[in-house]
């Protein structure tokens, strides 16, 4: 098992002329949680889209297990173990909370066109185990009770949540949450911190966007900061917090959030 | 939703009781001594044959989202290829409906790959040149094979062994069998790995793609498929025609299929089953209106879309059955006003 | 979801009630059916069929009706295609109809011809030229039109005495118009016509100018054009608007007076075209009357010869019962062997074997400069 | 040389008409995004009106050609500008926030209902208008002839559009059409009223399909109920290899599409040449997915 999960080597992407990520290079260790910050517009989105296969890089190499995944498909990317949830909530919001999280099993499950047509035994074995797999992520997340409601019938916080349990029925190595905690209140990002230990606790680890710091410190062991499509920093929180660089960075913008 | 178990078998014996009741019609007509038995079966008949074809175009347009106004294209090379095999080759109807099957299905793959892409708007109007091309190929007798603006002439009827299907009984039973076949097919599909990969594709393809679907993969095989189905209804077609040409394949068959999709309520095959009543049986019963029919047809569509944007049945959400051990986990602490939706 | 069932079968069961037989009427009557395109692209021909029969109809039961029976006539709508053919025929068939006219196009009559044959229903086409539909030894099928085969005869005399050597052929890709053009280019091959161009346009297209262009290239004698007259109308008028004169000649389908108002005058001069007597140029006292009534019951002309030859379907359906009864076969036998020299409006009718009218009915007309179709 | 002179022209002429009709199509769908389906039979509607006027009413003989023709282009205009808002009211307004396929079929229906109500106005058969309604001049270039009408149809479509362009480049509404047609919801929270827009929207185009089936009726003298139908699908087409929602676009693409037909008929087959059209606009579409200029729209990710 090598410690390196997923790492980015010289990473540049270019729209419309527009450098949006230059020279991005960082690791991601097993079983810990790495936050990315930054201001606005300083690539973090970017990233995540250039690692699950959304947008190909102009130059660079993406390794995950040791095997360059760089320009493969998101859909091939998901098969290999990588997950994610989207800045603005991406759910399947007319299928019911179920339907959601069989759609992360997807990539894990085997029947093909005609074991579906033809309703075969495996094929039916099948979908009672994984019914039964993504009950359990329900239950992981703690939305067992409402698994036949439409998913946009759910509060918001419960529809992060449920965007977590959908990444987390594919059986990913590593979660990518963009904005986890983006339009919570207090309340919820305190659960949302719990189940992130939870997460890691599973032997996954998470990779996070978060504009609020205190959350950032609060669950992530190293921290990579970005500014204008470059990495400025990178640490465990508490260095990050002493970074000179970070906090001009920061003093530039907003200091709480920055919108 | 914890009382499905129970409430799934009164379903099941009303469905299997309304189909046996369906299928004794002609019995009826014949025990009343109906004398325009004849006309109403052939009217369940076209209505049958439109069935399968809407399910199949409900697989590409209603599960995958697809905007597919192109169907008839598919559904004429399936009844071309009937016809060649049959009148150029003396192979019998039955053997050539796997045929149909293929030559639609490659056609299709053929076609679908550079376009599959394509957003909603554009994906149309390119079927669309897809049903006209195939038209104007079959008018033009391309390959020297399909006659030209007359067609095809003579083609067999079916023969289920050694009996002869001729009257409109005989297709009665064989059309509604396949409708049958079609539907069941197309329900497991529906509720299963790949149905539900479909359903994320029409939902957001974006999301889907990032949840691991192999979306393009996908779409193209729903279509490949929708397509294919859609030969076999060629076969059917041109059996019971016995004479098929280009007119019958045009771009407005096509509309009137894309029609019977969103008015049934595009996904739920049930609602699909009743458009095709609604858009192929009620202009026939309205006959009374002579040339003023189409007019009121049309009046009507308008009418049905703004009292029921959803279609006639809009989709449902899927049953799903949960395992013994789930289900009893959650009735165990369950608050009634959880229970009684779905 | 409910209340729609319930509401689709009130509706099925009205319909259901109003195709079954309401009770018996206190008088006799015969049932004829009218199949044909009512709605649809050719809408006007179903339409002319049904006003030409409907007065015939009107006359007959005027006189007292067949053999004391009142003629009721049921109406088929095949919409022009195919698909929906067996639909009219089996709705004119469960009506209870004798024999059925109709109906226009070739290959919509071909998608009903076994249902009525299996039925025993006599049909007679009206419009439908196809060669094959009589060639099928089916013994209760009939026309009263002229087949392709001796349109093309008919069409590559007249060009050849009109001595042109290098002809275009332009057809429309209809059932109709393809056979009638690879008639007469058969026959071209043999007596040594050259043909220097030879393909299909568009019906209903309208702009045919690239295709003239194109033709006028290829410096033909004359331009054979076989599809209808609203394309033969532009073709006049289009080359007519280039400064083309060529000669031009065409088939029945173009025998239609509104070629003049789309053409105009000057470019329709000289338009030769070889087609059945359309009402207006019958020489039969029978047909000018008509003419005169149908003239004064609609304020205006049948707009294509069909319609007319329908109305002899009908007619010769008539003198059927009358002599044998309501009975198809006798009435085919009859229709075989005892009908001749049966004064119809488009002239004298009569079968042979097959079922195909005999006797020359086509003339050639060419269009003179006062705009009047006047027979060579 | 000479041939291929004559057929561009031929090419242009129709190419003008596609064009006219297509704008309509695409200024539509530019801010509703919807195809309306029923404008096929709004040209046609205008062919109709225009027979109504100038042949039926003989305005002609009435007022003389100029005044008689200028009087009907602005009647034949403002009717079918009239018919085009009813429908919007009738078949689309209720459905604006539906699916979208919802308001397909119901453009479908509306299509089916007007092309119906046309021919039971009108009666089934072919209408003439004449071909001595305009006198026929042919004008002569180095040897090429070309009909004097085929260059006033080609010249005032581009006039028409060219103004239209204007319109909605230089004027406040033009700049509202184009706010609501990138962003509806956007356009409204900054003031546009999209209503407006909608109903501005409803007027112009069918006013423009109107003006393109007088155009047609006087152009080729002849028209049928299922004119729209056939022209309907053509211009549809041209909106797209255009890139639909683009006024430029339009006009782009029903000049190209009137070109390939053209040519294609002549130098391929005639019989062949609509498949030819489709298959270009397949090969449009798959190198340039949205059409030739296509709209703007930012795909978030």
């Amino acid at each position: 098992m090598p410690p390196t999960l997923l790492s980015l080597h010289n990473v540049y992407k270019t729209f419309g002329g527009l450098l949006a990520v230059q020279d991005i290079g960082f690791e991601v260790i097993r079983d810990t949680v790495v936050g990315v910050i930054g201001p606005n517009g300083a690539g973090k989105t970017t990233v995540f889209n250039l690692i699950t296969g959304s947008i190909k890089p102009d130059s660079g190499k993406v390794i995950f297990l040791k095997k360059p995944i760089t320009g493969l498909k998101p859909h091939s990317i998901v098969n290999k173990g990588i997950a994610r949830t989207f800045q603005t909530i991406r759910l399947f919001s007319k299928l019911t909370v179920l339907e959601n999280v069989l759609s992360g099993c997807h990539t894990r499950m085997e029947a093909g066109l005609v074991a579906s047509i033809l309703r075969l035994p495996s094929q039916r074995r099948e979908e009672r185990k994984f019914i039964d797999r993504a009950m359990d992520e329900l239950e992981f997340v703690g939305l067992e009770s409402k698994w036949q409601h439409p998913a946009d019938s759910l509060a918001y916080g419960d529809q992060r949540r449920l965007e977590i349990a959908r990444a987390l029925a594919s059986d990913p190595q590593l979660l990518i949450l963009d904005e986890p905690a983006g339009g919570m209140n207090e309340q919820e990002t305190i659960k949302l911190g719990d189940l992130i230990r939870k997460i890691k606790k599973r032997k996954i680890t998470v990779m996070l966007i978060e504009h609020d710091m205190s959350f950032v410190m609060d669950v992530c062991d190293k921290v990579v900061v970005m500014e204008g499509g470059l990495k400025i920093a990178e640490g465990s929180p508490m260095e990050i917090q002493k970074n000179q660089r970070v906090i001009e960075a920061y003093l530039g913008v907003d200091d709480e959030n920055g919108y | 939703m914890s009382d499905c178990p129970t409430r799934k078998w009164p379903s099941l014996v009303g469905t299997g009781a309304a189909a046996a009741a369906f299928l004794a019609i002609p019995l009826f007509f014949k025990a009343i001594g109906l004398r325009s038995g004849p006309y109403w079966l052939d009217l369940l008949n076209t209505v049958g044959l439109y069935t399968i074809l809407a399910l199949s175009l409900n697989v590409i347009l209603g599960h995958a989202g697809m905007f597919h106004m192109g169907h008839a294209a598919f559904f004429a090379v399936g009844a071309y290829t009937t016809a060649i095999l049959n009148l150029n080759h003396g192979w019998t109807i039955l053997a050539t409906m796997p045929a149909a099957f293929l030559a639609a299905g490659l056609l299709a793959a053929i076609l679908a790959g550079p376009i599959i892409h394509l957003r909603g708007d554009y994906l149309l109007i390119v079927t669309i040149g897809i049903v006209e091309i195939t038209r104007i190929a079959l008018s033009n007798n391309i390959f020297g094979l399909t006659g030209g603006p007359n067609g095809l002439v003579g083609i067999a009827r079916p023969s289920l062994f050694g009996f002869r299907l001729s009257k409109p009984q005989h297709f009665f039973y064989f059309i509604w069998f396949m409708v049958g076949v079609t539907y069941v097919m197309f329900y497991f599909l529906e509720n299963s790995r790949f149905g539900r990969a479909l359903k994320y594709i029409k939902e957001d393809t974006v999301a889907a793609e990032s949840m691991g679907v192999n979306t393009t993969a996908y779409k193209l095989i729903a279509f490949v498929l929708g397509a294919a189905w859609a030969g076999v209804a060629g076969a059917i077609y041109a059996s019971r025609m016995r004479t098929i040409s280009p007119d019958s394949f045009t771009f407005e068959e096509s509309v009137l299929l894309f029609t019977i999709v969103i008015l049934g309520g595009s996904g739920n095959q049930k609602g699909v089953m009743l458009g095709s009543f609604m858009v192929i049986g009620l202009p026939e019963i309205f006959r009374g209106f002579q040339d003023k029919r189409l007019l009121v047809f049309g009046a009507a569509l308008v009418l049905m879309m703004i009292f029921r944007p959803q279609g006639l049945f809009p989709p449902t959400p899927a049953r799903v059955k949960l395992s013994d051990a789930w289900s009893n986990k959650l009735v165990e602490p369950a608050t009634n006003s959880e229970s009684d939706d779905g | 979801m409910k209340k729609l069932i319930v509401f689709f079968f009130l509706v099925a069961a009205v319909g259901l009630m109003s195709l079954c037989p309401t009770g018996a009427s206190a008088q006799p009557s015969v049932k004829i059916g009218i199949m044909g395109p009512m709605t649809g692209d050719w809408a006007s021909e179903g339409q002319d069929m049904v006003k030409v029969i409907e007065l015939l109809a009107a006359e007959v039961n005027e006189a007292g009706g067949i053999n004391g029976a009142k003629v009721e006539l049921e109406i088929g709508d095949d919409q022009g295609k195919p698909n929906t053919a067996s639909l009219a025929a089996q709705k004119l068939i469960t009506a209870g109809v004798v024999a059925v006219v109709g109906t226009y196009g070739s290959s919509v009559t071909e998608a009903s011809q076994d249902i009525y044959d299996e039925a025993g229903v006599i049909q007679i086409g009206t419009g439908s030229t196809s060669v094959r539909l009589t060639e099928k030894g089916l013994k209760l099928f009939f026309r009263t039109c002229p087949r392709d085969d001796e349109q093309g005869r008919v069409l590559a005399a007249n060009v050849k005495k009109l001595g042109f050597n290098k002809v275009a052929i332009v057809h429309d890709n209809t059932s109709y118009s393809k056979g009638l053009a690879d008639e007469a280019r058969a026959i071209f091959k043999a007596d040594g016509v050259t043909e220097v161009f030879y393909d299909a346009i568009t019906a209903g297209d309208q702009d045919y100018s690239a295709t003239l262009t194109k033709i006028k290239a290829a410096a033909p004698d004359a331009i054979v054009f076989t599809g209808y007259y609203p394309e033969a109308a532009l073709l006049l008028r289009q080359k007519h608007d280039m400064d083309w004169k060529v000669a031009m000649i065409g088939g029945d389908a173009t025998n239609n007076s509104d070629l003049l108002v789309i053409a105009g005058q000057e470019a329709a001069a000289g338009y030769y075209f070889i087609s059945p007597p359309a009402l207006k140029q019958m020489t039969s006292a029978a047909a000018a009357k008509f003419s005169e009534l149908y003239q004064s019951k609609y304020q205006s002309q049948p707009s294509s010869v069909w319609a007319v030859l329908a109305g002899d379907a009908f007619s010769v359906i008539v003198e059927a019962i009358k002599a044998v009864g309501p009975d198809s076969e006798k009435m085919a036998q009859w229709l075989k062997t005892d009908l001749k020299q049966f004064e119809g409006l488009s002239g004298p009718i009569a079968f042979n074997e097959n079922g195909d009218r005999v006797g020359e009915v086509y003339r050639l007309y060419v269009v003179d400069s006062a705009g009047q179709f006047v027979i060579q | 040389m000479l041939e291929f002179l004559e057929q561009l022209t031929n090419g242009l002429a129709r190419g003008g008409i596609y064009a006219l009709i297509a704008l309509g199509y695409t200024m539509v769908y530019g801010v509703m995004k919807l195809i309306n389906f029923a404008h096929g039979e709004l040209f046609a509607l205008g062919a109709y009106l225009g027979y109504c006027l100038l042949v039926s009413s003989n305005l002609i003989g009435g007022l003389g050609p100029v005044l008689a023709i200028g009087l009907t282009i602005i009647l034949v205009m403002g009717l079918v500008a009239l018919a085009g808002h009813l429908l919007e009211k009738v078949a689309y307004r209720p459905l604006r926030h539906s699916d979208r396929l919802a308001a397909v079929v119901s453009a479908l229906g509306a299509s089916i209902f007007l092309q119906n109500a046309i021919m039971l106005t009108w009666g089934a058969q072919y209408r003439a208008y004449g071909a001595n309604l305009l006198p026929n001049l042919l004008i002569t270039v180095g040897g090429l002839k070309i009909p004097l009408i085929r260059i006033v149809v080609l010249f005032s479509a581009l006039v028409v559009m060219l103004g239209l362009r204007m319109f909605i480049h230089r004027t406040r509404l033009g700049l509202a059409i184009r706010a609501a047609a990138i962003d509806q919801k956007a356009a409204k929270l900054m003031g546009v009223d999209v209503r407006q827009v909608i109903t501005v929207v409803f007027i112009l185009g069918p006013a423009l399909g109107g003006l393109a089936g007088l155009m047609v009726g006087l152009y080729y003298g002849q028209i049928t109920f299922n004119l729209g139908q056939l022209y309907g699908l053509k211009a549809f087409t041209a909106a797209i290899i255009g890139g639909i929602g683009n006024i430029t676009g339009a006009m782009v693409g029903g000049m190209l599409l009137g070109l390939i037909e053209t040519l294609g008929a002549a130098y391929i087959s005639v019989g062949w040449k609509d498949a030819f059209t489709f298959l270009v606009l397949i090969m449009i579409l798959i190198v340039r997915p949205t059409g030739i200029l296509p709209e703007r729209v930012v795909e978030k990710l």
